[in-house]
């Protein structure tokens, strides 16, 4: 349980300290690592908060340069979007009142630090800087969303959805581990949110991908595929390295302190496993991808990168350095393995986001058992398939009530054109391309 | 020979592409041009203000044919590029007096 | 006063050990506390230099493709003489010496640290730690000036401009409220610059876009409005993205402390305001747009954002997560009616810096006193009028005496043409577009 | 010696705390330090890791559009094999019983931290810390190599370069001075690499430049030289500007403490005169190039300020503010006067590197001693010397290996084509210039 | 029917669109061109070595018209593109010998 | 006078610019176009789908000449785009009844 956990740690703190005698009674360490557990959600949730900048590239480079615009307004209002709806309701909904149950309570989240301010430092951290921290993980899980749905859904419907997983479906789930419901206390295990965080994008994004359908032209007669190539090569590749950098954030962060050495040396672990995943998931799928296309399809290997981080984020305390590699490279190969298969299956996603977050999230949270003796598979698997079910299931009832009422899809005809023209009124690259200024 | 030049949607290419393939036209030339006529362009907005948009994307397909071919391949641009909505675009055809392949020296319709 | 604040916080954190009696002896309290004050204003100073990232992609993706280039020179080029004349005679104009005065000393400023290194803390942090993190907040102020007179501008008389704006007009005014002068004797409270940085570089901008005229072809007969349209929607994104992070650097590294529990709960709360006024912004501008205009151009989205964060500025530790959405809130509505109304008056704004940084700077400092018991409304009109009178003055005169001796216009031939081959003698993009390598 | 260093480091702080009295045996400091001097590595690596996407930005805005995609491709697998490589035998090789001789051990690296978790702190800080912080530099050692032979050699061979660059060369040359080996005990100082990491990549690179040859058309008869402009110049600025960020972390944290007043003293310093150095290489080489040329080549103006950056390394502690811009100009100018020198030589060098990095980490390394009254110039200069002669004929040995066998250039026809559709099988931008996808 | 066809400095589009639309002409095809001429290029500088840029963006106007309309079209693009210094372009007149929309199969002159 | 056209392979263009020049010839048009003949395009994959390029970038100049030049014309342009390999590309001379430089207003090959 993730507000537990770093209580615990500050109290290993102090268990930490044996000449100082009566440790508890102690102010001033404890003031130190208060401060130091503060700053570490501070600073790691500022990178988490760049991963929205890198979900924001990386789609921009994987849509044509006619919904560019579109995609951008959608990362950067979801995730400002995001940041609302979790202090409205999300928080206190995910964190206030749990109990080993399935959900918190209802009502405005506020920060409240009296008694730190008191000379109480018992809560580890300032209330503000865990909000902060959790807040933009809610951002991550829809940023997975709009990748996969890109092109073809309506900008306004698009954000409503948003504010159901933001506010409602992300935050009930997270009850049930990180605030202490009743898959925290089966001994569910997810250590920074490959299932929480991203598997939970990935159900959400599926259900959104069926139910929306495919681009048109994407899937021709006779179980054709019709590549779309994306507008920006680049783009999409700061777009990764901005979430490698942000990532760091996300597991980092994720140990919940910082204000003892057993922390820091977690956090140490955390950081180069999380690093060597990463690493381990492009190799790999660059060498998968060698021997199955002859080619080294960049934005395959990107996704092999990403599939790496996700694959690690379950548990990447635990492992070996080599066995992070490993965890990884797993990753890697699945992610190219798994995006010709949607398209067999013709579910358009058009940033390789279900092969990344959704197959990958499952199987880094398989995997933790492999290197933590604590978890144990079963647990591992009815966290994963009731996370699942829950999210597929109300995401799918948003998709559907919309579609039946305001609609979600843009018409044909925008969809040639467009999404930045019609929606936005304007182009991504208006001298470049198709764009309008080019005679100028 | 003729040059026979059709102005198309942009969507349209790969329709009158197959059609001139099927009809065996080993060749044809293409570009990029914006069109201006009784389609008219879209409005955009930016920072403010709104605007027109009066060049349209279209496409410029070009083949140089031995005059019997002429009919059908004017035939055949029209029967694909037609949506039969404004903007479809034209068809012009103008005379050409000589055409070498520049490979083999080949003129005439043998080089085509 | 900028500088007493911190070391008020440092002793603020002296007293909150009561446990340990006789605090002001301590030590190794004050020790850790230096280091962490240091270490936050290093952190956050990074964090805010990036911002010149931001506003070198914003800007790049909003002038036309023939002047992406010139854009990113002046934009790396006035960060670096910022620097430079802040270590000539910025700093020590603004900090040293001021004494409830109009200014302070000439001379070169150098780090010192000889009591900290002999034990005694007092002064709360290194020296170099302060500088590093005052300077990058000037090159700021010379960024917003980039922006607004972009595409028209020759490229060193503008860089000459930056010299007197980094090196005479901003640290002048700096000196009455944040080092030390009369109008922060009047109590006047701008926590991170609203007025102080953003205003500042608003006012110069505005006379600088009056006095250079507009961009041909941007005004028509009769009051018509042409768009000219920036050239790379993704990279006005990136950028925004970029100034949200560095943001939390600007807001965050002015708590000017670190080194107390007091210190890392009010950063705590500048970063979740910070972060959510953004978030207001961006909405509020959304559906203003979407309302007024029925499409929702992200160029101005953007502009929202950022209006929220410079509104915030002012004051983002008293607001409650409520309010903060508000007033982020109301300046994502300011700029979506003050970027046609500055076109209005025929002022050739290119990317909104105006509204987004002289209008919300204002009513950011104005909104203060709304959750701040302390500010009163009358100072801080004094402060936005004093501050404004004094950098439009002096800058006017500036570019007046440029204008008629060595030019600040590029001729039309080159503003046709584009300032990159003009000034630069090179494209941005060669092969796209208009470029010249396109046919090889 | 680099781990000593830190080791120092945490001595001195016990000693700066007088009013503790016996000071070895307090543990609490000596905790909080351990923490501190962690935490430094981790987000000092995290933003050296940064600089590997702003290799990557920088050399995707300076090659030509048909080879984006591969440069993109070669910049995050290069810094992922580091990674792996490093792990596998690059650490202890470098680091592990080296005791003033040529090499360290092989074997596998692992963390260690058994001792701090049993309450000896005295190793400074945690094991995987410090691993995280010294793979990110090989990192950059290896960038250095992909942006001077881009645009024409093959993918697999290069990333096998990288194998034994980052597995075997710069870890034994790293051996000899921050392994303690014999550079270390004769005074070799080179604070953050100019020598060990910029200089190391840059031999590496000329001697691949050479016997790779020039890009097809670049020269051409009678000593003719064809410019072959960049793609974006406004990602060629981003990637500057990453570099410029993430260098705080790559000279800050090579101070290699946080937990002392000493240490955050220094890396304040080390912070100003890093930014100080970039503005003046920038400056300098701005007027430089008005002088000479009439304009200002943003893409060498770039060069410039990471000229001032690679020439402020390898002594960043040591000068006055005065004198780093001084040590960052003079790089500056080096710059702007290399790049065509290397161009009279036919060697050619896509980005820039060979002038940036190589001529510059020389200039750096024997700048040192003008400021550090410890340094001697005859050192620095064996160092430089032995470094150079060492890496230059391992590394021609093994391009040469290759040349004959794998081969290491792609065929003229895939050169022309561009080595995107040859060896990747994408575009970097199918919908622009003379992308396949601008007719759909 | 001619094809009346101009290249001219990019800058004069909007001008020769509307004298052409004043007309009543009601379509135009154009296209970005490069253009060679007396006119010579820019000097461009990269990386320490100055270059010469010989090819100069233009812009090419097509309108095809009937016969009796030529002197009229011709006469409106060379006074609207005309600044009087070198490099303002060219106007070529050639052949069409048939003309079709594509939207409703209409010939000659009527499809235009 | 004639329009000597040719589309020819994007490197090549140097040399026959060159050559025009060397022989005299004043301007010319330049623009790219995409081809589509005997050369076959490439295959790029994305995403795990291979998929075929048909169309290949080529260049096309365009060159106004008077008639007795046509032939001088046509051999350089044969001579210097030629590589002997598949899609080395055409030249097509088309008739022009008229041109005019809109700077002066003359008229005929005095015009080119
Ligand atoms: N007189 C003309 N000369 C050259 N091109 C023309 C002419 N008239 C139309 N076009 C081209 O044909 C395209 C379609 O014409 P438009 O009037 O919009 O619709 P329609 O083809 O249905 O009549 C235009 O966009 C333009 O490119
Ligand atoms: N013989 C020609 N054939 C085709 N296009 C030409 C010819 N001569 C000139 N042009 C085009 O006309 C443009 C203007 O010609 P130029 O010689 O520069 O100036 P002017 O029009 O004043 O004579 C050229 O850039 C080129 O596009
Ligand atoms: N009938 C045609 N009409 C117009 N353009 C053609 C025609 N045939 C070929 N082309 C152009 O000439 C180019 C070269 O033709 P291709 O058949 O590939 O090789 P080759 O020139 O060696 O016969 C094509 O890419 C196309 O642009």
């Amino acid at each position: 349980m993730r507000k537990t956990l770093s209580i615990i740690a500050a109290a290993l703190l102090v268990l930490a300290l044996p000449t100082l005698g009566l440790a508890e009674e102690e102010a001033p360490v404890t003031d130190i690592a208060f401060i130091l557990n503060s700053f570490s959600f501070l600073v790691s949730g500022a990178l988490v908060m760049w991963m929205a900048a890198g979900f924001a590239m990386l789609e921009a480079g994987m849509v044509r340069s006619k919904n560019v615009a579109t995609i951008c307004l959608k990362n950067i209002s979801l995730y400002s979007i995001a940041g609302i709806l979790y202090y409205l309701i999300g928080y206190n909904l995910m964190y206030s009142g749990v109990d080993g149950g399935f959900l918190g309570s209802f009502g405005l989240w506020a920060p409240d630090d009296a008694a730190a301010l008191a000379g109480d430092y018992s809560a580890g951290y300032a209330s503000g800087s865990d909000w902060f921290f959790q807040m933009v993980f809610v951002a991550t899980a829809a940023s997975v969303v709009s990748g996969t749905v890109a092109e073809r859904i309506k900008l306004w419907p698009f954000l409503l959805f948003c504010v159901v997983l933001t506010g409602i479906i992300y935050p009930i789930q997270g009850a049930w581990s990180w605030g202490g419901g009743w898959l925290d206390e089966m001994g569910f295990s997810d250590y920074a949110g490959s299932t929480i965080v991203h598997s939970v994008g990935g159900w959400a994004a599926l259900t959104g991908a069926i139910i929306l359908g495919a681009r048109k032209g994407k899937y021709g007669a006779g179980g054709r595929v019709n590549p779309i190539p994306g507008s920006s090569m680049p783009l999409a590749t700061l777009g990764t390295f901005v979430l490698w950098l942000g990532w760091f954030g996300f597991n980092g962060g994720s140990v919940l302190a910082l204000g003892s050495v057993e922390a820091v040396v977690e956090m140490s672990v955390v950081y180069l496993n999380t690093n060597l995943a990463a690493a381990g998931g492009i190799v790999a799928a660059m060498i998968a991808l060698q021997i199955i296309y002859k080619k080294v399809d960049l934005s395959m290997a990107l996704n092999g990168a990403l599939a790496g981080l996700v694959s690690i984020t379950a548990g990447p305390a635990t492992p070996s350095p080599g066995a992070a590699v490993l965890i990884g490279a797993v990753g890697g190969v699945l992610v190219v393995l798994a995006v010709p298969l949607f398209d067999k299956l013709r579910i358009d996603d058009v940033v390789g986001a279900l092969s990344v977050h959704l197959v990958c999230g499952i199987w880094g949270t398989l995997a933790v058992p492999f290197t933590d003796g604590e978890a144990s598979f079963l647990t591992q698997l009815i966290g994963v398939i009731s996370v699942g079910a829950f999210v597929s299931v109300l995401s799918a009832g948003v998709w559907l009530a919309m579609k039946y009422t305001i609609g979600i899809r843009v018409s044909p005809e925008e969809e040639h054109s467009g999404s930045d023209t019609a929606e936005l009124g304007l182009e991504a690259y208006p001298e470049f391309g198709q764009g309008s200024q080019k005679l100028r | 020979m003729k040059k026979v030049e059709c102005i198309i949607k942009p969507f349209k290419l790969d329709d009158v592409k197959g059609a001139l393939t099927d009809l065996g036209i080993p060749g044809m030339t293409v570009s990029e041009v914006r069109g201006f006529g009784r389609q008219k362009g879209h409005t955009e907005l930016y920072r403010g203000a709104e605007y027109q948009i009066d060049f349209i994307p279209k496409v410029r397909v070009e083949v140089v044919v031995a005059d019997e071919r002429v009919p059908d391949v004017v035939a055949a641009m029209q029967r694909e590029a037609c949506t039969g909505r404004i903007g479809d675009g034209k068809i012009f055809v103008t005379p050409v007096d000589q055409s070498i392949r520049i490979r083999t020296g080949e003129q005439g319709p043998d080089s085509l």
